[in-house]
C-alpha cells in the first residue's frame, strides 16, 4: 500500500486534479492555479541553484523579470507570435543568466546572497531608467494570447502553464538522475572532492546558474501574458523575498519541497488578502513561524513522516 | 514513465474544458445591500494612495448607512489590497469581481495596478469609478462603464506649467521621480512644454524615498532656472525644499497633487521662509479649510488613528460623487441604470474646489485643481484652475 | 559645487555607518547577517517621535528612552529569532530575520502609518543653516557628524578597552574556546543584538529631522548598510565606518556629476564592483566569512 | 620490480606559501601497480605533496609527469580526468547521495550524457546510468561494501566512509589512486580489512596506489617501497625494511642519539 505514496502517483493524481480545476473553478482560482504552476517552475530553477548545488544566489527575480519583459517585446516591438516568443523569453534570460555566473563563480556564502541582491535590484534600476527598450516605469502593455480555442483564452494558457509545469517537473527529475544532478550535489557538498573526481566547477556552476536562468525566463514568458502588463515594480526585491521563502518554506534539495513551497505560499498570499491592512504582520509573521517550526521546510516533515518517500538526489538532514 | 504523465496530462486537457455556471439576478445587490468593491494599495510605500482615501469613501458611506442608505439599501465597502503591483492588482480584481462577485468598483491607486486589472474589469462589463488612478488610458478612449472623479496625470503638469508661467517663469526646471505615478505626469509635461515651444533648463531625477537632495538642488541652481516643477511625492519635495534652501537657491516651486500638506512640510523643514515661493496643486481643498471641518470629524469619528490629510478629501469628493448616483440610478438598481446616470451626472462636493460632471463622450469627471501656497505660516488657497 | 556635495555626503555617510556599525556589530558576533536591521532603525525613529510629540519629552531625553527601546527590541529579535535557529542552516536563518523585517514593517505601518505621509521631530537646534567660510551647512547635520563620530570612539573604546566589549570579541572569534573559558555566549549574542539595536536607534533618532521617517526606510537604508560594510570589509568595525562615509560620498558625487538617477543606484554598482573585483573590501579579511 | 617505465615521476618539485617553504626539491619515481608509502613526522609535507601532485595546491617549481606527460599546472579537475584519483584525510563522501550514487559520481568523466541527454532521458544517458550502476555496484562488491549501497552518504560510520571513497577512487580505474592517511582512526580489524583491500589492488587491478601513512603496520606488510620525508625533503627511499633501519629516518622521529629499536645508543 505504501507504494502510493510515493512521488510518480502523488504527482499523477495532483497533475490530474489540476487539469481538472477549469471545470469548477471561477476565473480567480484559475488564475491563482495559473500562478501556482508559473512559481513551481521558478522553484524549480530556484532549487536547482539554492538547494542542489548550494549556490546562494538571488538572481532570478531579475531573470524572471528579464524572461517576461523579452517575451514582451518580442511580441509587441517584432510582432513575433507567442508561441516563439516565450522561448525566447526563456533564452534571453538563459543568455543572462550565463553572464552573471561569470563574476558569480568567484564568490559563495554572504557575498554571493549580497552580489545577487544587488543585481536583482541593479534589473529594477534598468528596468525602469531603460525608457526606448523596456518602456519605462510605465512598462510594456501585452495584449492577450490569441490561442483561437474556444472558452476564455485564460483558461487555455492555465493548461499551457500546466503543461510546462508538468514537464519541469519532469525533466529536473531526470536531470537529478543523471550525472548532472550528481555532479551539483558533489559541489553542493564539498567543491575539492568534485574535482578530485574530474568535476570541471565553472563549467558545472554555470550550467547551474544557465538551468535556474532558463526556468525563470520561461516562468516569466507565462507570467507577462496573464498580468497583460510588464513592469519593473513586479520583479522588485519583493519577488526575490518570496521565490526565496518559497524554496526555504518548501524544503530545499527537493522536488516535493518545491512544490509545496510554490502552492503554499500562493495559497497563503491569497489567503492573506483578508488580514488588510495587517498583510505584512501576517506575511512576515507566517515566514517567522514557518522557518521556526520546520527549519527543514514541509520536505523535512515528508522526511519524518513519509521516511521511504524515495527522491532523487534528495537532501537529507540539516545541512551545515 | 514519463510517456504515461504526458498521455494523462492530454486527456485532462480534453475533459477541463466546460462552461462557466449561470449567470444571476444583479450581481451585488439585495434589497438591503449594495456590494462596492475597492481595488488599490493598502499596504506598501505608497498607500496613502489608496488606503488612506479609502478611509475617505467609507466615512462617506457609513454616514449614508447611519441615514438609512440609499433607497433602503446600506453600502458595504469590501477592500482588496494590490500593494501597487500588476502581479498583485489582477488577482485582487478577479477576487472582487468572481469570489466576492461585488455590485461594481469603487477605488484604483496606482496607475500601472489600474491599467493591469483594467481588462479583467471591462471584460466583467461592471462599473468602475475611479479615485485615484491618473493614468490616461483609463478614460481615453471612453469606455461606457469607467469614470474617474480624479484629475489625469496630464491635467496636473499642464496646470503646473500654466501655474509657472502665469507667476512669471522665464527658464523652467523639472524634478521627477522614475515610477507610474510620476511618468504618467511626466511625458504629458514634455509634450506641453513642446507645444509652448519651451525647453526644460535642467531635467533632473530624484528617488522617492531620498535622504539628501543636495546634488540635485545644486544642478538646478547651475543650470539658471527660475521656476521648478516638482513631479515628487510629499517626502522628495520637502527634501529638495530644505536642501534648496540650504544652498541659498530660492526659485519659484510648483508642486504636484501629492505635496498639499503644506503645513506638515513647513513644519518638518522647520525653516521659517523656505516655502515662501512655493505652491502646491490640489484636486482638494486644504484639510484645514473651514468648509471640510465636518468631514474632518467624521472621518475622525470612523478612523480615530488617522490623522486628517489631503488623501481622505479625495476619498469624501468620491464617496459623495458614488451617492449622488446610486441616488440617481433609482430604486431598481442594475450596472445599466447605474452607468446611464453615471454618464449624465454633476455633483458639487465640499471637498473639491470644482464641480465633478460627467458626459457621455468624457468619463474624465473632475478637471478643476486649486493651488495652495504659505502666507505667514498658515496655508491659504491662492488660486483655482479649471480645465476643460 | 563640490564643498556642497561633500557636506551632504559626510551627512549621509554618518548615516549610512551609524547603521552598518549595528549591522557589524551582530555579523562579527554571531556570523549572521540581520536583515531586519533598517525596521529597528525605522521603529527607533518611531519610538523617538511619540515620546516627542505625544509624550512632550524633550529631545534629550527622548533619545536616551529611543535607544533604550530600541535596545529591548533587539533583545526581543534575539529570543525570538536568533537564539531558537542558532543550530538551523544559515540560510533559514537568512530568511527568518527577512520575515521578521516584514513584521516590524507591518508594525510601524499600523501604530504610526496613518500620521501623515512621513513623520519627523523638531531638531535640537535651530535648524536654520549656518555658515562656516561661506559653506552653509545645516545645525543638524553637524550634531549628527559629531554624534557619528562620538559613537564610532566610544565603540572602538569599549571593544578595546571594557570587559564586555572584550568577551563580545572573544565570542565573535571563537565561540567554542569562549564557552571553554566560561563566557556565557548565549547572553552575550543577547547583549550584541541589542547594542546593535541601539545603534540603530540612535542613528534614528539622530537623522529623523534630516531624513524623516517613513514605514519603509528600513529597507532603502538596510541596503546602503550592506553597501558600507562590504565596501568597508565585511566583519570590520573600521571597515563599516570608512564604507559607511564611503558610500555617502559617491553617491553625492555620481549623482552630482554623473547624472542624479544614479543617487538611487550607487549603492548596489558599488557593493557589485566591490564584491567582484575585491570580496574583501578594504579592511576585511575575505574567506574569513561563517555563513 | 622490472625497471618498466616510472607511472608517475616527480621532479624538483618545490611548494612555496609565502617565506614558508614547505616541499624542497623533491625528486620521485614511482613504477606501474607499484604500492608506494609515503612516511614521515608530522609537517613533513606529506598531505603538500598530495596536493601539489593532484593540483589542489600549485606548485612553484619542478614538474610533476604522468605516463611520461606533464600534469603540474593543471586544474585538479583536469588531473583527475586524466586518471589520478584522491581519497581524504576527513572523509568527504557525498551527503543528500546514496552510497552507489557517491561511487557513480566517480565516474563522471567516462560519461558523455549532456544536459539535453538528461533533460530528455535520451538513450544514451539511461544507457550510461545502467552501466555507471553496473561498475559501481561491481566496485562496491570489490570492496565488500554492497550493504550500505542504498544509505545516505553521510549515515555511515568514519571507517565504513574511508573504504567507499576508495572503491570511488577505483570505479574509473584509474593510473594512479592517491590514499591519505587511509588507515589512521580505524580499529585494528579495519586495519587488517584494509591491508587485504590494497593487496587486492595491486593483485587485480594493477593500479599505482601513493598512500600517506602514520600506521607503519600498513606500510611494512603492504608496501612495495617507501619514501621517507622529513620538514620538506626527501631523506629515505627503498623497501620497509632498508628504510626503517637508515640512519637519517630514525633521527628524523626520533632524534638523534637513538639507535634502531628506539634504545638510546
Amino acid at each position: 500500500m505504501l507504494k502510493l505514496i510515493s512521488p510518480v502517483p502523488v504527482f499523477c493524481s495532483a497533475a490530474i486534479f489540476a487539469a481538472a480545476l477549469p471545470a469548477f473553478a471561477n476565473q480567480y482560482t484559475i488564475f491563482v492555479g495559473n500562478l501556482a504552476f508559473i512559481y513551481i517552475i521558478l522553484t524549480l530553477g530556484l532549487n536547482l541553484l539554492l538547494g542542489y548545488t548550494g549556490l546562494l544566489a538571488f538572481v532570478n527575480a531579475a531573470l524572471f523579470g528579464i524572461g517576461a519583459y523579452a517575451t514582451a517585446i518580442a511580441r509587441t516591438k517584432f510582432g513575433i507570435p507567442y508561441g516563439f516568443a516565450l522561448p525566447l523569453g526563456g533564452l534571453a534570460a538563459l543568455a543572462v543568466g550565463v553572464v552573471v555566473a561569470l563574476p558569480a563563480l568567484r564568490l559563495t556564502g554572504l557575498y554571493l546572497a549580497l552580489a545577487s541582491i544587488s543585481f536583482a535590484q541593479f534589473a529594477v534600476w534598468v528596468f525602469a531608467h531603460w525608457d526606448p527598450v523596456t518602456g519605462g516605469p510605465t512598462g510594456i502593455r501585452m495584449a492577450a494570447v490569441a490561442y483561437g480555442f474556444s472558452g476564455s483564452w485564460e483558461t487555455v494558457h492555465y493548461y499551457v502553464s500546466l503543461a510546462i509545469c508538468i514537464a519541469s517537473v519532469v525533466v529536473t527529475s531526470n536531470i537529478l538522475r543523471s550525472r548532472v544532478g550528481r555532479s551539483f550535489v558533489a559541489i553542493r557538498e564539498s567543491e575539492v572532492a568534485a574535482e578530485g573526481l574530474a568535476i570541471d566547477l565553472t563549467r558545472t556552476k554555470t550550467t547551474a546558474y544557465g538551468l535556474s536562468a532558463l526556468y525563470a525566463g520561461i516562468a516569466g514568458g507565462l507570467f507577462a501574458p496573464i498580468l497583460t502588463l510588464v513592469v519593473p515594480e513586479s520583479y522588485d526585491l519583493f519577488q526575490v523575498i518570496v521565490q526565496f521563502a518559497m524554496v526555504v518554506v518548501g524544503g530545499l534539495g527537493s522536488i516535493a519541497g518545491a512544490i509545496f513551497g510554490a502552492v503554499g505560499l500562493i495559497g497563503v498570499q491569497e489567503a492573506l488578502r483578508a488580514t488588510k491592512e495587517l498583510q505584512e504582520i501576517a506575511f512576515g509573521g507566517m515566514i517567522l513561524l514557518t522557518v521556526l517550526f520546520l527549519p527543514s521546510g514541509l520536505a523535512g516533515l515528508l522526511r519524518k513522516y513519509l521516511p521511504e518517500w524515495r527522491e532523487p538526489l534528495r537532501r537529507r538532514g540539516d545541512d551545515r | 514513465m514519463k510517456r504515461r504523465i504526458l498521455d494523462l496530462g492530454a486527456l485532462a486537457l480534453v475533459g477541463g474544458l466546460f462552461l462557466q455556471g449561470p449567470a444571476k439576478a444583479e450581481v451585488g445587490v439585495t434589497d438591503t445591500e449594495i456590494l462596492i468593491g475597492a481595488l488599490g494599495v493598502l499596504t506598501g510605500p505608497l498607500y496613502h494612495n489608496g488606503k488612506t482615501i479609502y478611509d475617505g469613501v467609507e466615512s462617506v458611506y457609513n454616514e449614508v448607512n447611519a441615514a438609512g442608505g440609499i433607497h433602503g439599501r446600506k453600502i458595504r465597502y469590501v477592500r482588496e489590497d494590490d500593494v501597487c503591483k500588476p502581479d498583485q492588482a489582477v488577482p485582487a480584481a478577479k477576487k472582487l469581481i468572481h469570489e466576492h462577485k461585488v455590485f461594481m468598483i469603487h477605488g484604483g491607486g496606482c496607475s500601472n495596478a489600474s491599467l493591469a486589472a483594467m481588462p479583467e474589469i471591462v471584460q466583467a462589463k461592471i462599473p468602475w469609478v475611479i479615485t485615484a488612478s491618473t493614468a490616461p488610458q483609463l478614460t481615453d478612449p471612453v469606455n461606457p462603464m469607467i469614470f474617474t472623479t480624479m484629475l489625469a496625470g496630464w491635467m496636473e503638469t499642464e496646470g503646473q506649467l500654466q501655474r509657472a508661467i502665469d507667476l512669471g517663469a522665464k527658464k523652467i526646471a523639472i524634478v521627477k521621480q522614475k515610477d507610474a505615478w510620476a511618468d504618467s505626469r511626466y511625458k504629458p509635461l514634455l509634450d506641453s512644454m513642446k507645444a509652448r515651444n519651451i525647453t526644460p533648463v535642467a531635467d533632473e531625477e530624484l528617488s522617492p524615498d531620498p535622504t539628501d537632495a543636495t546634488a540635485v538642488a545644486l544642478k538646478l541652481k547651475t543650470s539658471g532656472a527660475d521656476a521648478v516643477i516638482g513631479v515628487l511625492f510629499p517626502k522628495a519635495a520637502t527634501v529638495l525644499m530644505r536642501d534648496m534652501y540650504k544652498i541659498g537657491y530660492r526659485p519659484i516651486v510648483v508642486g504636484g497633487s501629492a505635496i498639499s500638506d503644506l503645513k506638515a512640510m513647513d513644519q518638518s523643514i522647520g525653516i521659517a521662509g523656505s516655502l515662501d515661493k512655493f505652491e502646491a496643486l490640489a484636486p482638494t481643498k486644504h484639510p484645514d479649510d473651514p468648509s471640510v471641518a465636518k468631514w474632518k470629524d467624521v472621518v475622525k469619528k470612523h478612523y480615530p488613528s488617522d490623522t486628517f490629510m489631503t488623501w481622505h478629501l479625495f476619498g469624501v469628493a468620491s464617496g459623495e460623487f458614488m451617492v449622488a448616483a446610486l441616488k440617481k440610478a433609482g430604486k431598481d438598481l442594475t450596472r445599466e441604470s447605474l452607468a446611464k446616470a453615471l454618464s449624465d451626472l454633476s455633483v458639487e462636493s465640499a471637498a473639491y474646489p470644482g464641480p465633478m460632471t460627467c458626459k457621455p463622450d468624457n468619463h474624465q469627471c473632475y478637471r478643476s485643481m486649486a493651488w495652495f501656497s504659505l502666507r505667514g505660516g498658515e496655508v491659504k488657497q491662492v488660486g483655482v484652475t479649471h480645465l476643460k | 559645487m563640490l564643498p556642497f556635495l561633500l557636506t551632504s555626503g559626510l551627512t549621509t555617510g554618518a548615516l549610512y555607518a551609524m547603521v552598518a556599525i549595528g549591522l557589524v556589530l551582530v555579523y562579527r558576533s554571531t556570523g549572521h547577517i540581520n536583515f531586519s536591521h533598517g525596521e529597528l532603525f525605522m521603529l527607533g525613529g518611531f519610538f523617538a517621535y511619540s515620546l516627542i510629540m505625544f509624550a512632550g519629552l524633550p529631545y534629550v531625553v527622548a533619545l536616551f528612552l529611543a535607544v533604550i527601546l530600541s535596545f529591548l527590541l533587539g533583545v526581543i529579535s534575539d529570543r525570538l529569532v536568533y537564539r531558537p535557529l542558532i543550530k538551523a542552516p544559515g540560510l533559514t536563518m537568512v530568511l527568518a530575520t527577512v520575515g521578521f523585517s516584514y513584521l516590524l514593517k507591518g508594525i510601524g505601518r499600523y501604530f504610526w502609518g496613518g500620521k501623515g505621509e512621513y513623520l519627523s521631530i523638531p531638531a535640537i537646534v535651530d535648524p536654520a543653516p549656518i555658515f562656516i567660510n561661506d559653506i552653509p551647512i545645516l545645525p543638524q547635520q553637524l550634531i549628527v557628524l559629531g554624534a557619528a563620530v562620538a559613537f564610532m570612539v566610544a565603540f572602538a573604546l569599549f571593544f578595546s578597552r571594557t570587559k564586555a566589549g572584550k568577551i563580545m570579541q572573544a565570542t565573535s572569534e571563537n565561540p567554542t574556546a569562549s564557552y571553554l573559558v566560561g563566557i556565557r555566549v548565549e547572553n552575550v549574542y543577547t547583549w550584541t543584538w541589542g547594542v546593535g539595536a541601539a545603534v540603530a536607534g540612535a542613528a534614528a533618532v539622530l537623522m529623523t529631522p534630516l531624513t524623516l521617517i517613513t514605514p519603509d526606510i528600513g529597507a532603502t537604508l538596510l541596503i546602503k548598510a550592506f553597501a558600507a560594510t562590504i565596501l568597508g570589509g565585511l566583519g570590520s568595525m573600521t571597515g563599516a565606518v570608512v564604507g559607511g562615509f564611503a558610500v555617502g560620498l559617491i553617491e553625492q558625487l555620481a549623482s552630482g556629476y554623473i547624472d542624479t538617477s544614479l543617487q538611487e543606484i550607487a549603492a548596489f554598482l558599488v557593493i557589485m564592483v566591490v564584491l567582484v573585483f575585491r570580496p574583501a573590501g578594504l579592511f576585511g579579511v575575505y574567506g574569513q566569512r561563517r555563513a | 620490480m622490472t625497471d618498466a617505465p616510472a607511472k608517475l615521476e616527480i621532479r624538483g618539485l618545490g611548494v612555496r606559501f609565502g617565506g614558508l617553504v614547505a616541499l624542497d626539491d623533491v625528486t620521485l619515481s614511482i613504477g606501474r601497480a607499484e604500492i608506494r608509502g609515503v612516511i614521515g613526522p608530522n609537517g613533513a609535507g606529506k598531505t603538500t605533496l598530495l596536493n601539489a601532485v593532484t593540483g589542489v595546491s600549485r606548485p612553484t617549481s619542478g614538474d610533476i609527469l604522468l605516463d611520461g606527460r606533464t600534469i603540474s599546472g593543471l586544474k585538479s579537475s583536469e588531473i583527475a580526468a586524466r586518471g589520478m584519483r584522491r581519497t581524504f584525510q576527513t572523509s568527504q563522501l557525498f551527503r543528500g547521495m546514496t552510497v552507489l550514487e557517491n561511487v557513480m559520481t566517480g565516474l563522471h568523466a567516462n560519461m558523455r550524457t549532456s544536459i539535453f541527454d538528461a533533460a530528455f532521458s535520451s538513450a544514451r544517458v539511461r544507457r550510461e546510468e545502467r552501466e555507471a550502476a553496473e561498475k559501481a555496484w561491481a566496485a562496491l562488491e570489490f570492496v565488500g561494501m554492497t550493504r550500505f549501497a542504498d544509505r545516505d552518504g553521510g549515515e555511515l560510520s568514519f571507517g565504513q566512509q574511508r573504504i567507499i571513497e576508495i572503491a570511488r577512487a577505483l570505479v574509473s580505474e584509474p593510473q594512479v589512486i592517491l590514499l591519505d592517511e587511509p588507515a589512521v582512526g580505524l580499529s585494528l580489524n579495519r586495519v587488517i580489512e584494509l591491508e587485504d583491500l590494497l593487496r587486492k589492488i595491486r593483485a587485480e587491478r594493477g593500479v599505482t596506489v601513493i598512500m600517506i601513512e602514520h600506521v607503519i603496520r600498513v606500510v611494512m606488510n603492504v608496501c612495495d617501497r617507501v619514501t621517507v620525508m622529513a620538514s620538506g625533503r626527501k631523506i629515505a627511499e627503498g623497501t620497509a625494511d632498508e628504510v626503517t633501519s637508515d640512519r637519517n629516518v630514525i633521527e628524523a622521529y626520533l632524534g638523534s642519539g637513538f639507535d634502531a629499536d628506539g634504545q638510546k645508543s
